[in-house]
């Protein structure tokens, strides 16, 4: 190749086409933060983001109906991205989730409107010193943070980037490009900020010192192969590299790089997942940012974690499985027991649930570690159960309300049966699948990691995992009996009749719980297409 | 012919379940309405008694097949009726006395306001006592057994507002119960070892079983006569059972259902005679009851009460009789039929006596009531002669024999049984004596009752005498018919089968020798209570006299063997279910809400100890990945 | 395709369920009649699957079957069918529905300071969840494949649950904020226990599917399938394996049953529980588990059940005796009852594993006879109970003479627990104790002891309650009122008529003993002397 | 020279700004630490590339810089806000949410 002339990327814009769309319009909506007047921004950006991951959702199901998920599967980017089925499945839960989510975002009935119009859960004035003059000002205006929505952009793009990496380099740039929106997101919620804006510190300080640890990984991982690419790596790993160079074979050789490059990167993965023992930020972040956010990180950034790990796992270092297995049992197990012991005394709602989707993640994982085709379809499929059932969750903690906003703190959910028994009987729902009762959505998740474990040979994985549900089950009943069993108080919260838009949320929520319990082979069959990575 | 037996079996039940659900429509005709159907099974009996008759000796059964009824697999259990002498004797005991008790009870209960289901509850047990002997499969009999164990039930608590009735009729149940074991456990042995339970397959077949086997079914047949026929051990239920309204008490715990476990025993002689040991305790069973319910009878100041040391003690005789084999089957059933009626009819005078009297039953507040009560006198007086076994009256004969069968018993062991039931026929004369003395003659004791009121007595109405009367008698006259030409003999022979035993000791002196104790027993009685006043207050008695007054202490020990323990014991058990069984779960729930709380202090809310977890993991998940690789 | 009768029948009550719920707040008595009315439709469903269930030989083992696809990625159809067993479980559970409802009619009205929330409708709830509970139990019934039966086996919890949390009988103890704790701690005791054995349940029905996927290359839970492939010799499961996957099974079915030591949330649910919910509990919920021994247990791992017989046995043993001795020691009423339970499914266990055809079939019978009976002494305790307010056997005394029928029929469902002879219960516990016997003659000598402490216990109960003097408050104690007589005197009726002559039941029962036996290779033991008689012939 | 003690050199780097982390209480001086954790990996990304002879290592230390900068600005925007309300940039402040 003649040094002074660059070969033009080849790029495949369609198969790359959904990500694109939702860059495209993050970029669109800072753009209208610039331009626009204040009234216009709230309707232009929900208009711009829904209809934007609408599209980008049609796009992937566009792509999935041409195949790319099976056989058409393909390594787009220079070899730098791949659409293959879990990628397209992955985003497809992702961009679903994203558009959910922005109609919980976009929610303005819930807060006292003020001067200027309805407003949202977010900080009217985020630079404001909480309680201070500007801040009350800001208020009194009725300001929002209409920013939000091309972080959320931002943020579901990189997630969109996460599933589909192949190779180090993106994999780090998407970790950072869906990280950095949410430390933002977390910090802006417009009550009880204090919290919030400590969650976001947090949250920002172990995200950055777990991602400086992933590129330490990733910079081992180049060390040892020479190479950034999933491929290339995998190649070398396995001992039969492409091309074989003077460095390269010093290096080969040396397998403690591999080792804890791989760790390291694993561990970088596991922290967005929230697995023991790099959980500890899960339930402060949880509790603190505001809670569409917690709904959407919650479910988002699980699915797109998880789709990165599996191809971490399957694509690069399946070479060495039989030295991260064990290891990974182990993480799997502790989160599992840990998730679900620690959450029996909590008594906040958020916090709880933080608990459990650390708990959930062990279940996941345990999945994932069957190293087969129908442990990564069992995966997406718990994915995508998991997903909405978390923000139907969340969204449901949204509307319980007493004077100082969200009422959270368990005891102020005694005999929420009885004021508001539709309601209640959601929520119920939602836990009862988190508890992974027969005929959610919940249970065929949990069924089908468990079966993929045991097919592989996982039999203790299950049975660890079936005991820890048992234990999980305890406190999602302890909720139900609060809900259903006590008087409710006389200063208790109420149920704050939402908008059209946190419904939908909610209801399509309880659909999908219901019918990937009831009726899941066809989403099973979805899962199962899209059980192959491309290499 | 045959069907007749299902509605001499139905009519009293049909009565029992129209009265019970009839409700109070029924109050004013329900006590006709039974006695009328006790009647009507009465007459059936003696149309089929003289079917019977008509027929030669072994063609006397006839069977009768309603339904199938419980058939598993290899197991047939079948609603079926078998009617040959044995059963035909019992079926009419039961439906004469029967519907003379139901007669009886009219003016007996005519004050008492739930008289209508006092005669439900008297056809249940005509019922269930008929069942019992018609029955022709030991699970069938089980019924009828435990029926009549219902019926008793109901009636011994008939007045179930009073506490002591209650537990009179409750501890009655129970003990029968812990006999029922025994059937049930003798009803799985020969469906184990013949494959069915209808009495003739499995008595047919008895040779054919180990001895070991049999002996095995013998001994539980014995703990479940036991407990029905109340024979120690299991007799402690008969005294209190006098709770009942003393229809009842001369019914069902004098007359009938007593001595089914005579009839158990002799309906199973075939396994008997194969199982020698097992006859040996029957026999042992039936010698220690006769005198302990004679002993208790001597001592009891409660007429009823007296009487039922009686009855146990009479069953006795029956018991050993059966005990003997084919030499004193028949005598035993000859006994138990005569026993019926005269005890029957001294039940009924005592019920008679209590009517007159406030309901009183010490008979140390009776004292000279044959004048005021002449009927209850005579007839009482004749049912007296022929349980002491004056001579030529129904309890000579069948008592005679008895003992003459204990003697034929031979050797040391025919010495033994012969003396121990001649001390018994000395003791039941010195006792019967005493309660005549005591009730009909001497010095007005009456105190008024606790209303303040004083008796006046007089005699009863004649729906109440006229039974006495007929059992009366019964008492005098069936021994002698009995004995006649040995009909009774010949009547059962085919069933029980008979021999004729040889004793050292001739016909004439056992019967020499029981009339001679029965003197020394009346002369005893009547040097205490008669020469000299009764004293209204008990006095306090030797030791003996006042063990006999608690029952021999049968009760103190059943507590202290029993209750006291089964007490301590289901309150530990109580305790351990709490604590320990429940405490392991609830443990295991509080261990992990321990753990957890532990577990969630490691949460300080400090970002930096956060950092440190995640770079503790991150360099155990190195390690461990190293560690692999090493291993 | 001929008309999926057992779908109907498990379809009307989960139908009546829905539009009893929906039935506005205001229209409590529609909501009754209503879901009395679904109740009653079932019954009829029920009847039409006795009457075309075949009972002649050479007729199918399982009956009425249907078949579809469902999730066939787990390989899990909606594979349903019954047997004689099943059909006549259904039959009980069609049957004690109605009954149940008429009992609990005004269980579950709402106090007077909540009628004004229009939003809370607890007797639409109260019902609703019955007939919820009635279906699953019905499906799981019919279920023939495992997994369909695992998930009916736990959805079925939930309703329950809120059953018991929901609507505790009002004689329990209050604390300050008028809420019964006990009540709240019965009914997570209650889900928790079932939850964990049912989860435990689950690592087998996955490790079940694991080995037939990989013996017969595709995974089944089809149990008609699995059947047949062990009849051939196709599958053919390790020892181990088999052991692992029985025990897990049978713990489920266990905590289910309740077995010692695994029974103490069952006197907490039923003491907590209104009556007619505790008589769901005890007379139908936990018959799946005993149900669920006969039919999978046995059917799919017969050489574990032989492994596990002698400890089953004992542990059934300790039932029986632990249960009547607690019952004799219990102060409440319900918790008596409760432990009474526990002793009689110590004797269905004992039957279904005595593997013979008279322990089988009594077992079977059990079910249904402790079902009625249970329920006839539970619910006239309720009313009882109902009446003055208070659980505790000591606040009684002298209700005969206040109250005679309402004693009556307390006695004749007492009768009918101890087993007296003339009432179902009989005939059951003597073909339990018959095939336990012929094969065990120990262990059936040590069970008959339950017959005695059987009649202590409830002849105690009766004697404390019922007789001697009236109790103070106890006075002007109403008897039984029509509506509470009509829904007792049919279950006192159905127990003497299948005391009397169970041939029905047993004819429908008896072959389908007879495949579970040849599932597990055992035939009944013969009598040590062939009656001469027979032998002549 | 041999380039493996830039690896070392790296090592220490990536070790220091781990430990300051831990250690430190100012938010600004850890997240200084985090810097330098990355800047460690860019130094190793270059050693590695230089020993491979390929430029991937180069270009991954480019993007790598470009983050941290996106980080710094997202970073420093989340302390500062959190100085501003509570006057202290102690991360051991920042502790309401527990247990």
């Amino acid at each position: 190749m003649n040094p002074g002339e660059l070969e033009a990327p080849d790029i495949e814009w369609v198969a790359l086409s959904p990500s694109l769309i939702v860059f495209g319009a993050a970029v669109i909506g800072v753009l209208i933060e610039a331009f626009a007047p204040r009234r216009a921004r709230y309707p232009a950006e929900v208009a711009v983001s829904a209809l934007a991951l609408a599209g980008a959702f049609a796009a992937v199901v566009g792509l999935a109906a041409d195949g790319r998920a099976g056989s058409e599967a393909q390594i787009a980017g220079m070899g730098a991205l791949a659409v293959d089925g879990p990628a397209l499945f992955l985003q497809g839960i992702i961009l679903l989730v994203g558009l959910v989510s922005v109609f919980l975002f976009a929610e303005r009935r819930l807060e006292p409107a003020g001067h200027g119009g309805p407003v949202d859960s977010f900080a009217a004035q985020p630079a404001a010193v909480p309680g201070g003059q500007a801040e009350r000002e800001a208020v009194r205006a009725g300001h929002t943070t209409t920013e939000i929505f091309p972080l959320l952009l931002f943020a579901v793009g990189g997630m969109l980037l996460f599933p589909m990496a192949n190779d180090l380099l993106v994999l780090f740039i998407a970790l950072e490009v869906l990280s950095l929106p949410l430390y933002l997101l977390c910090a802006l919620a417009r009550r009880r900020r204090l919290l919030s804006q400590e969650a976001a510190v947090k949250y920002f300080l172990l995200g950055a010192f777990a991602s400086a640890f992933l590129l330490f990984g990733i910079t081992m991982l180049y060390g040892y192969a020479g190479t950034l690419s999933y491929a290339g790596i995998a190649d070398v790993v396995a001992g039969r590299p492409a091309v074989m160079e003077p460095g390269l074979a010093s290096t080969m050789g040396n397998d403690a790089l591999l080792l804890i490059g791989g760790a390291m990167v694993t561990m970088g993965l596991l922290f967005k997942v929230g697995a023991v023992p790099f959980h500890m930020w899960t339930p402060d972040v949880y509790q603190g940012a505001p809670t569409p956010v917690t709904g959407f990180m919650a479910a988002a950034t699980k699915v797109a974690a998880f789709g990165a790990l599996l191809r971490l796992l399957y694509v690069v270092l399946p070479g060495m499985r039989w030295d991260w297995e064990p290891v990974l049992w182990g993480v799997a197990i502790a989160s599992m027991v840990a998730g679900a012991v620690i959450a029996i005394t909590q008594t906040d709602v958020k916090r709880l649930l933080a608990y459990s989707s650390i708990a959930h993640a062990g279940f996941i994982l345990s999945g994932a570690l069957a190293v087969s085709e129908d442990g990564v379809s069992s995966v997406l499929f718990y994915l995508a159960a998991y997903s909405f059932v978390t923000l139907g969750a969340f969204a449901v903690v949204t509307l319980v309300r007493d004077a100082g906003g969200e009422a959270t703190h368990l005891s102020k959910w005694a005999g929420l049966g009885r004021r508001s028994p539709l309601l209640a009987a959601v929520f119920a729902l939602f836990l009862l699948a988190f508890a992974g009762i027969p005929l959610t959505s919940g249970f065929a998740g949990k069924f089908a990691v468990f079966r993929a474990a045991a097919d592989a040979g996982a039999m203790g994985l299950v049975i660890v995992g079936v005991l820890a549900s048992a234990i999980a089950a305890f406190f999602y009943i302890r909720v139900i009996v609060l809900m259903f069993f006590s008087e409710p108080k006389a200063d208790g919260p109420s149920v704050v009749i939402p908008s059209p838009l946190t419904m939908s949320v909610v209801g399509l929520a309880a659909a999908v719980t219901v019918v990937l319990g009831v009726a899941p082979q066809y989403f099973l069959d979805l899962a199962n297409d899209a059980g192959v990575f491309v290499r | 012919m045959e069907s007749l037996i299902g509605l001499l079996v139905g009519a009293p039940l049909l009565g029992a379940a129209l009265l019970l659900v009839g409700g109070r429509r029924l109050d004013r005709v329900g006590h006709w309405l039974a006695t009328a159907l006790a009647a009507t099974s009465f007459v059936l009996a003696a149309v089929l008694f003289s079917d019977l008759l008509d027929r030669e000796g072994e063609e006397r059964v006839l069977h009768e097949h309603l339904f199938s009824w419980v058939p598993v697999a290899d197991l047939r259990a079948d609603v079926a009726f078998q009617l040959d002498q044995l059963s035909m004797t019992f079926v009419l005991l039961i439906t004469s006395v029967g519907t003379l008790i139901h007669l009886y009870s009219i003016g007996y209960m005519a004050h008492d306001e739930r008289r209508r289901r006092f005669f439900a509850y008297l056809n249940l047990f005509l019922g269930a006592m008929l069942l019992l002997v018609l029955a022709d499969n030991y699970l069938l009999l089980y019924v009828g057994w435990e029926g009549v164990g219902l019926a008793s039930f109901l009636l011994i608590g008939f007045w179930q507002h009073k506490p002591s009735a209650a537990t009179a009729a409750k501890k009655a149940f129970i003990v029968n119960r812990v006999g029922d074991i025994g059937l049930s456990i003798a009803i799985l042995l020969m469906f184990t070892t013949f494959g069915t339970f209808a009495f003739e397959p499995v008595l047919d077949g008895a040779t054919g079983a180990s001895e070991a086997t049999l002996t095995g079914i013998g001994l539980m047949l014995l703990l479940a006569a036991c407990g029905k026929s109340a024979q120690v051990p299991l007799q402690s239920w008969l005294g209190d059972a006098m709770e009942g309204p003393t229809p009842v008490s001369a019914l069902i715990h004098a007359a009938t259902m007593v001595t089914a476990g005579v009839y158990l025993i002799t309906r199973s002689g075939a396994i008997f005679d194969a199982a020698p040991d097992a006859q040996t305790v029957v026999v042992v069973v039936g010698a220690v009851t006769l005198l302990f319910g004679a002993i208790v009878g001597c001592a009891k100041d409660d007429i009823k009460k007296a009487l039922a040391g009686s009855t146990m003690s009479q069953i006795g005789y029956m018991m050993l009789a059966a005990g003997l084999g084919p030499v004193g089957y028949v005598f035993a059933i000859m006994h138990l039929v005569t026993h019926g009626f005269f005890k029957a009819g001294l039940f009924l005078g005592a019920g008679s006596v209590m009517h007159a009297m406030n309901d009183e039953v010490d008979m140390r507040r009776y004292g000279g009531l044959r004048r005021h009560m002449p009927v209850t006198f005579v007839t009482f007086g004749l049912a007296y002669l022929a349980i002491i076994g004056f001579p030529y009256l129904s309890g000579f004969f069948s008592k005679d024999e008895i003992i003459y069968a204990g003697f034929a018993k031979g050797g040391t062991e025919g010495w033994i049984l012969g003396g121990v039931m001649l001390l018994g026929a000395a003791l039941t004369a010195y006792y019967m004596t005493r309660i005549m003395l005591m009730t009909f003659f001497g010095e007005k004791r009456w105190q008024p009752d606790a209303h303040g009121h004083e008796p006046h007595p007089h005699e009863a109405p004649l729906t109440m005498t006229i039974p006495m009367i007929v059992l009366a008698f019964g008492s005098v006259f069936a021994g002698f018919l009995f004995d006649s030409g040995e009909a009774f003999v010949h009547w059962l022979e085919p069933v029980t089968g008979l021999e004729h035993g040889d004793s050292p000791v001739g016909h004439g002196t056992v019967g020499l020798a029981a009339t001679a104790v029965m003197v020394v027993g009346v002369a005893g009685a009547w040097f205490q209570y008669g020469r000299r006043p009764v004293p209204a207050v008990a006095p306090t008695g030797r030791l003996l006299t006042r063990a006999a007054r608690r029952d021999l202490l049968q009760d103190d020990f059943n507590h202290a063997a029993f209750v006291t323990p089964g007490n301590y014991l289901t309150r530990g058990l109580v305790y351990l279910d709490h604590k320990l069984v429940d405490g392991l779960v609830n443990g295991t729930a509080a261990s992990f809400g321990g753990l957890s709380g532990r577990l969630r202090r490691v949460q300080n809310g400090f970002a930096r100890s956060y950092a440190v977890s995640m770079f503790g993991g991150a360099a155990l998940l190195i390690a461990a990945t190293l560690l692999m690789r090493a291993v | 395709m001929s008309f999926p009768l057992l779908t109907a029948t498990a379809l009307t009550p989960a139908i009546g369920a829905i539009a009893t719920a929906a039935v506005p707040a205001a229209r409590r008595t529609a909501a009754k009649w209503l879901a009395l009315l679904f109740s009653l439709a079932t019954v009829g469903f029920a009847a039409a699957v006795l009457l075309r269930f075949d009972t002649g030989a050479g007729a199918d083992r399982f009956q009425l079957t249907e078949s579809r696809s469902w999730i066939e990625d787990f390989g899990v159809r909606y594979e349903l069918g019954v047997d004689g067993i099943g059909a006549v479980m259904i039959a009980l559970t069609a049957v004690l529905l109605p009954f149940l409802i008429g009992a609990g009619w005004n269980d579950a009205d709402e106090a007077e300071h909540e009628a004004a929330n229009r939003r809370w409708r607890p007797t639409q709830g109260f019902f609703a969840l019955m007939l919820m509970v009635e279906a699953m139990v019905i499906m799981s019934f019919a279920a023939t494949d495992i997994f369909l039966f695992y998930i009916f086996f736990e959805a079925m919890l939930i309703p329950m649950y809120f059953l018991v949390g929901g609507f505790g009988d009002r004689a329990g103890e209050l604390d300050e904020e008028g809420q019964s704790r006990q009540r709240s701690y019965a009914a997570v005791k209650f889900l928790l226990y079932n939850l964990a054995g049912g989860l435990i349940m689950l690592a087998a029905v996955i490790g079940l599917y694991v080995a037939t996927a990989d013996q017969l290359g595709t995974g089944t839970f089809s149990l008609q399938a699995i059947l047949q492939a062990r009849a051939s010799g196709e599958l053919d499961l390790a020892t181990g394996t088999e052991r692992w996957l029985f025990l897990g099974f049978f713990l489920a079915f266990a905590v289910k049953a309740p077995l010692w030591p695994l029974h103490t949330w069952l006197p907490n649910a039923m003491g907590e529980a209104t009556a007619p919910v505790a008589v769901l509990i005890t007379a139908v919920v936990d018959k799946v588990g005993t149900f669920a021994m006969l039919r999978f247990c046995l059917g799919l791992f017969p050489e574990a059940s032989d492994w596990a017989t002698p400890v089953v046995l004992v542990l059934a043993l300790i039932s029986i005796i632990y249960g009547a001795l607690l019952a004799l020691g219990q102060r409440d009423m319900k918790r008596l009852i409760a432990y009474a339970s526990v002793s009689h499914f110590g004797f269905i266990v004992l039957g279904v594993f005595a593997m013979t055809s008279q322990g089988q079939s009594g077992a079977t019978l059990y079910m249904i006879n402790h079902g009625i009976a249970t329920a006839a002494l539970m619910l006239v305790a309720g009313f009882l109970i109902s009446r003055r307010g208070s659980r505790l056997i000591a606040d009684y005394g002298g209700v005969q003479k206040t109250a005679p029928v309402l004693a009556g029929t307390f006695l004749i469902g007492g009768l009918a627990t101890l087993s007296l002879p003339g009432t179902g219960p009989f005939v059951s516990e003597f073909l339990v104790l018959v095939g336990t016997f012929s094969r065990y003659e120990t262990v059936g000598v040590i069970a008959c002891a339950g017959i005695v402490l059987a009649a202590l216990y409830v002849l105690v109960l009766y004697q404390r309650t019922m007789t001697g003097p009236v109790k103070a408050g106890l006075e002007k104690l109403p008897d039984l009122r029509v509506r509470e007589l009509a829904g007792g005197a049919p279950l006192i009726g159905l127990l003497i008529f299948l005391g009397v002559y169970p041939k029905p039941l047993t004819d429908i029962v008896n072959p389908a003993v007879e495949h579970t036996l040849s599932d597990v290779d055992q035939t009944d033991p013969a009598p040590h002397v062939v009656p001469e008689v027979e032998a002549a012939e | 020279m041999n380039p493996e003690n830039y690896l070392f050199l790296a090592a220490l780097l990536f070790t220091l700004g781990a430990s300051g982390v831990l250690l430190r209480r100012n938010a600004i001086v850890v997240f200084m630490c985090v810097e330098l954790m990355l800047n460690a990996s860019n130094l190793a990304l270059v050693t590695f590339s230089r020993m491979h002879g390929n430029l991937d290592g180069q270009i991954m230390a480019f993007f790598v810089m470009v983050v941290a900068a996106a980080e710094v600005v997202v970073g420093l925007a989340v302390i500062v806000t959190v100085y501003r309300s509570r006057h202290s940039a102690s991360v051991d402040d920042a502790s309401l949410m527990k247990l």
